[in-house]
């Protein structure tokens, strides 16, 4: 009988496994076995493992059977804006990972970093100064902030309202410091898709999601549109969420005063419809997984801001909310959490209304039907 | 020989030299996109130059080797350009209509197959579980080769579905998977107390830490040993946070661990929006490698959304508006009272009046 | 300059401070009047008043200017059900409240009483010794089962799935001792509407909800809708929330395995569509005001139950999670939000499992999005 | 000559003997209703009889002379029954349909105005407010008769409004007037913390009731005298809990009490079903005896209601498909960070992605 580790070599759909053993990585592969067998990991806490100056970025990690598989620690490199690469830069990249490590990658993880697989604690050190050479750092894990995540927008989308990855790089930079040297109450998570279709997962997955919207009409091109057969434009006319859309005598006519811009009919007439001119972006507060008290999905905290180089407002409100919450957050307690935990309203009088950030409807979905409401300091003279 | 302080911070490699030549020619200047096949998107730019994207599905982890043939074809047919996505697929984005072909045989001789693309099954985002991570109650990575062994046609499909369906699978609730706005996600599940190794809880751990990281405040310090602590069973719901922080917890179990099945989640915004993933199985065994009761209440799943849901209607969109009594009645799952929120948000899950389908 | 309180007589609507006038009960109109210049109640606590032997009912009520009003309680009686009166019987209540209080009554109270007001310490037990001659007895304040309501349902109404008037009366008397004297956490509020168009705001206002039903066909006479205007039968085809109407070649269709009874085309013709045959009730539970963390709507505890004199089965379950709660339950702790404490799960496991209520998706809109849940003992083994 | 313990606890009349003969004879029986014009209601039973319900205003306190009078035209057409209806009017149940017009003829002679049915403004739910309860920070009666002259034509005209409109006053948050659930409410606020009167707390209060009362935990003993208590400002909002438990804690403050307005709530299952009313406005003063400012803005809200809404569309339907963004939009209100939820389940209400209204 074949072992549950090479059960997972068989099939149609390519296998990791295969990858370990072209990898030479048998202690991974023996390890695993094991865990298929016994149904639970092999792997344990693995202690404290870095680089000297950054307290972020290598995950240490333990197996429980150290005669199978000793230390196989994985370094959290920042992945280039929009994970393109030039393949001669990434054959470097390797040429060094087979020479510390076993040469496994995993592109990438699940936040977007490019994850260097296996290495142990003695190779660190050599590994890094090799991979900074080529300008590949590293970084995010602890209460810092992560690796952020940028969608290829202008590169190769025409939906993008914003430059994706200039403000992936320029954020990044400006947060270098905190994503190698933890020191908030949790992690903090940026992602940075061009346009609400959202290609990035921000509004589920980052604490803080910028993503490119715009704020006029909406460009139709009757002409081309007509290319597309009417059976499909009736389709979207009538599935449009806010029923904002008519479509009679061969010409669409979009309400803009009621649409969401939810994408919807411009994904379907990618060559009819396109976004407005008056490009910026929502910005998104509180994503996350579960947490303490469940997922949250983004919810809208600015609905529309301009967003141009060097962002210089957009950086403000990053750190202006940041510093509060590293005031008043618990530990484990990401922002969305805090602010719930302090009040929409009171965060809004306190941090809110010094970075000029107002409120508006936009920012809910319903008023509030309780009536347990608090007056600031000042407000009831 | 240690990198000084101000050799650090250097951040990431520039973007702008990572650019395919076509993106940085028509940056910001493209126009529209079809999609002409399963993987493959043509964009074309207000220049009138064309780029076409053609994605193929990687495994979770690779060989040197494996990139380097990556690398390879990129450097045959893209001008050495190569792009990863969100969703962790590799993506050629190729100048030349004609070279698509060629790219799409080069890459499926490498045993990776290209789609995912437009309504079809995506890449199933998975974290490391058994394969790295010291905290999973299942194992991501063979549960995903499973689903895509059942799924692999519908991944090279554009038309296989009213709608893409974005799969997920995370070892344990942290999600790392992003399986909590997922249209069917997968996530790992503990069933019993964590066991308090006093030894090594003494030695290791932080009784205050440990005590706040508890979400249901369950953990307490042991009555004549204060080093320790000890689990009130009523009030803990298993989530591993103490465990993660701590060795001395393990909650490992081989018998009690499975899988819960979680469906309706969205992301992008459009048409009703974004929306969370919402359980429907709370426990399923683990049954590995390949997984088949869980791969077989997934196809259940899928078919019958495919034969119910209107056209352009996400897994959740369709249950949102048939009501999920009726997505229950019509997939035969057993309804289990763990379906039914208790914990803080609860109350805006319970429905109001009488307005639910009988069934 | 006119005083404010005559200000409240001018106009076309019925003055209530004419009605006092009429009454001859000055002290209020000058208390109130005192009300309307200060901007701020004259009334105060009132301090225990009541029958001997009954332990609620009566609302104890004085003012903070004894030498203009003295004590002003009032009664709570017991409406009879549906609220329809014999005159004969009316006016010798109001006899006999002209004879001890001032003759001013509330035709009702928000909670459904029929309330006798303004009545001073010492007149209380004349007056109620008189009232139960006529059969007319009080109750419902405290921690009690508060005055139920039911709709006039089968005396007047075509859509009644139950009869509310009958059960408004045995579920009065099987707890008129609950009515009299409190015992539980909190009030406890019954509503009993015949039909889901809810007339007495059960959803809204009674921890406890029978709500008529129906869960068969809607019964359509499609002669008799011919008569509608094609464009309004249009209308609620369109507008039905479920979509699950369709009228073609004349013919009305519904497709009832997605109607969810709204009752919205049946109002709309109540000439030709009826509830179907199988008659009962949903059951709600855990509507209130504000309560401590918001208000409630009654969520679905029983989708469907039949509703049959002597009404045994309906009485055990309302005895039952009475005895949970009271067991459970804080001060000032109504049902709901009890259920939401301890949590729905753990309730159905400790009280619905005995009472065979068993987990139901007509419970929920939707199923919950976090992973933190329970197992029951015994549930794993 | 009190009542012994076996002769109490007898419950309310019988409701058979106070049946109309019309509904005795055909109870259970009715077979479908029609609107006639404002305030009478048709009924025809099976039996081929026929019922008119007229419905009649009536203030919230009625004298016995009002009282008799009503029941002269009881009397006089309605085989000498009577019936009141959940929201407070009187209803007379005329079996001859020559009788209604005597019968709106006679009640209307009394001042009280016949209508409230179909879609007209139905009787506005009140509660005592200052003439008779000691928390509220508003009056219900005065304000409720104010609407009630400004609306007076609509609450006779049974297409007054797309759909029925529901209003209701409570003097406070208590929300006696069940406007929880009303179109448009109006409920009295407190914005001041309760002054503490340590003299009477010590005398009458119980501290540890009073610290277990408040929803916010704003309530602590005070240090140095353990019999009274001290409230923490900054947690406080003004519920006025602790108030209805002790006199010694008041609220009322002639100056800072007002009122807040409320729109949506609806309570049926028809359509999408019940719904709360949700925060618009958190403060406007008490402007008694006549409300203008408070009346104004109802008026306001009712017309553009009145304008934009589709058939049989009640205004929280109304404002739930147009976005709450836009009802802010085109009513004019100034959107105030009160409207934000930031109570136990706030985060439901925040909007989730970008789909919002850029207005
Ligand atoms: C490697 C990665 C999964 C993967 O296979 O790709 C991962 C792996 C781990 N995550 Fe994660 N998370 C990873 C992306 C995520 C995401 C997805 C995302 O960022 O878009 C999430 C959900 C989004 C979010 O942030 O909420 C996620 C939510 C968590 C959580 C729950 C956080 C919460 O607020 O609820 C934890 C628990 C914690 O931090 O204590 C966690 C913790 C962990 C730890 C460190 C386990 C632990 O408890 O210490 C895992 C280490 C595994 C290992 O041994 O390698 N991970 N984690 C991803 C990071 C790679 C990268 O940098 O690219
Ligand atoms: C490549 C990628 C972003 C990246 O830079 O990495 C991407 C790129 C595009 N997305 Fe995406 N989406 C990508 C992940 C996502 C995600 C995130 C995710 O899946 O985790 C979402 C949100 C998912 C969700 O809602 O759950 C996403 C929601 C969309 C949508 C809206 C889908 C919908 O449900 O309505 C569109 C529009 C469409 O397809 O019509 C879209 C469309 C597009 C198009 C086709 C638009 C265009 O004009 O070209 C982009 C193709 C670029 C290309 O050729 O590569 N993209 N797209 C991601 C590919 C992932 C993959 O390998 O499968
Ligand atoms: C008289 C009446 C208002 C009216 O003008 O009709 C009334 C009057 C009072 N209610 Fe009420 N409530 C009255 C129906 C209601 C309703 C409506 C209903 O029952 O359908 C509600 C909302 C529904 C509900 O039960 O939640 C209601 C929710 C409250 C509350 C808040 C309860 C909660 O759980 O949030 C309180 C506060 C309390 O109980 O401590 C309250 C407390 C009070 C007190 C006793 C004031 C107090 O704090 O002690 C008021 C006495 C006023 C007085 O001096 O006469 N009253 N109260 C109604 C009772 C008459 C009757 O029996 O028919
Ligand atoms: C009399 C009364 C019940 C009672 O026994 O006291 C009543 C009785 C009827 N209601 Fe009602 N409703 C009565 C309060 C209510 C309430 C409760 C409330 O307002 O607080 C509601 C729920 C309100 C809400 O949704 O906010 C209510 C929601 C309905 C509806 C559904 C309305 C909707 O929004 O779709 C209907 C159907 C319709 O009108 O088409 C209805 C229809 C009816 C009809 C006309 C049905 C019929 O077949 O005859 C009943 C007339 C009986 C009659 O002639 O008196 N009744 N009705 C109540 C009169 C109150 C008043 O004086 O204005
Ligand atoms: S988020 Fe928008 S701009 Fe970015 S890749 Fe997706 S569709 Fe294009
Ligand atoms: S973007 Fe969305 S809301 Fe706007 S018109 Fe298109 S489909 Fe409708
Ligand atoms: S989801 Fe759980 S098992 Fe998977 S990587 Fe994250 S922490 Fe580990
Ligand atoms: S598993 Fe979770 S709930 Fe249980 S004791 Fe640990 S932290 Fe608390
Ligand atoms: S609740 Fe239904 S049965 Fe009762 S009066 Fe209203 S419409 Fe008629
Ligand atoms: S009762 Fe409501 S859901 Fe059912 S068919 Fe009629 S309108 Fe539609
Ligand atoms: S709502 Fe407030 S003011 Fe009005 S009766 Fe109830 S407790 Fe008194
Ligand atoms: S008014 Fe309410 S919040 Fe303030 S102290 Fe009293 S009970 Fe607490």
């Amino acid at each position: 009988m074949t072992r549950p580790v090479e059960e997972l070599e068989k099939g149609k759909w390519p296998s990791y496994v295969t990858e370990w053993k072209k990898a030479g990585y048998t202690g991974l592969v023996e390890i695993y076995n094991k865990a298929l067998e016994d149904k639970k990991t092999h792997f344990k806490h693995g202690g404290m493992v870095g680089y000297p100056g950054y307290d972020a970025g290598v995950i240490g990690r333990l197996s429980d059977m150290p005669e199978i598989l000793g230390s196989s620690h994985v370094f959290r490199m920042l992945e280039p804006a929009g994970w393109f690469y030039k393949t001669e830069s990434l054959r470097k990249v390797v040429d060094v990972w087979t020479k510390y490590g076993n040469g496994l990658i995993n592109f990438h993880g699940a936040t977007g970093s490019l994850q260097l697989v296996g290495i142990e604690t003695e190779n660190i050190e050599p590994a890094f100064e090799e991979l900074a050479k080529l300008h590949y750092d590293f970084g995010g894990s602890g209460g810092d902030v992560r690796t952020l995540a940028a969608c290829g927008g202008p590169a190769i989308c025409e939906y993008s309202n914003i430059d994706t990855l200039d403000l992936y790089q320029a954020l990044t930079m400006r947060f270098i410091e905190d994503i190698h040297r933890p020191r908030f109450p949790y992690k903090w998570k940026i992602k940075i898709p061009g346009c609400p279709n959202d290609c990035v997962a921000a509004t589920a997955r980052s604490d803080f999601a910028i993503i490119g919207n715009f704020r006029d009409a909406i460009k139709i091109d009757q002409n081309i549109l007509k290319e597309y057969p009417e059976e499909k434009i009736l389709k979207v006319v009538n599935k449009c969420p806010t029923s904002c859309m008519s479509y009679e005598n061969e010409k669409l006519d979009i309400d803009m005063g009621n649409c969401t811009r939810c994408m919807y009919c411009i994904n379907e007439f990618s060559k009819a419809l396109r976004p407005g001119d008056d490009k910026g972006a929502t910005i998104l507060i509180g994503a996350r997984a579960r947490g303490r008290i469940g997922a949250f999905l983004g919810w809208t905290l600015i609905p529309f801001i301009k967003v141009e180089a060097p962002y210089t407002r957009l950086i403000e409100i990053i750190v202006g909310i940041q510093d509060w919450w590293d005031e008043i957050g618990n530990p484990k307690e990401r922002v969305g959490e805090a602010i719930y935990r302090i009040g929409f309203g009171k965060f809004l009088f306190e941090v809110g209304k010094e970075l000029g950030i107002d409120p508006v409807p936009q920012m809910i979905t319903r008023p509030r039907a309780n009536p347990f409401w608090f007056y600031w300091p000042g407000e009831v003279e | 020989m240690v990198l000084s302080l101000d050799e650090l911070d250097f951040g990431p490699p520039d973007y702008k030299e990572f650019l395919p030549p076509v993106s940085k020619k028509n940056y910001g200047k493209w126009k529209y996109h079809e999609h002409i096949k399963g993987g493959v998107i043509k964009h074309v730019a207000e220049s009138g130059d064309e780029a076409y994207t053609v994605r193929a599905a990687i495994p979770k982890y690779v060989a040197a080797e494996t990139v380097n043939k990556l690398c390879d074809i990129a450097e045959k047919y893209c001008e050495g350009y190569i792009k990863f996505t969100s969703r962790h697929n590799v993506s050629f984005i190729v100048p030349k209509a004609k070279d698509v072909d060629s790219v799409i045989k080069d890459v499926e001789a490498m045993g990776f197959p290209v789609g995912g693309t437009d309504h079809s099954l995506k890449a199933i985002i998975q974290c490391v579980g058994w394969t790295h991570c010291h905290t999973p109650a299942t194992d991501s990575p063979s549960i995903t080769k499973a689903l895509y062994e059942e799924f692999y046609d519908e991944f090279k499909d554009n038309n296989a579905f009213p709608e893409r369906i974005k799969m997920a699978v995370s070892g344990c609730i942290n999600m790392c998977g992003a399986t909590h706005a997922s249209d069917i996600a997968i996530i790992g599940m503990h069933r019993k107390v964590p066991t308090v190794i006093d030894e090594i809880v003494e030695k290791f751990c932080s009784v205050p830490n440990l005590i706040k990281s508890c979400p249901k405040y369950a953990i307490k310090p042991k009555r004549g040993n204060l080093k320790t602590v000890v689990i009130d069973e009523e009030k803990c719901m298993y989530c591993g946070i103490c465990y993660s922080l701590c060795e001395g917890m393990p909650i490992h179990n081989p018998e009690y661990d499975g899988v819960s099945i979680w469906v309706g989640g969205k992301v992008s915004n459009t048409r009703k929006g974004p929306l969370l993933a919402r359980l429907i199985i709370p426990f399923m065994p683990n049954e590995p490698p390949h997984w088949e009761n869980v791969v077989k209440v997934v196809r259940k799943i899928v078919d019958i959304y495919k034969a119910n849901a209107e056209e352009d209607e996400r897994v959740g969109e369709w249950i949102e508006r048939i009501g999920w009594e009726k997505f229950f009645q019509i997939t035969d799952i057993p309804f289990s009272d763990k379906s039914i929120d208790d914990w803080i948000f609860s109350v805006e899950t319970y429905r109001k009046g009488t307005n639910f389908k009988m069934v």
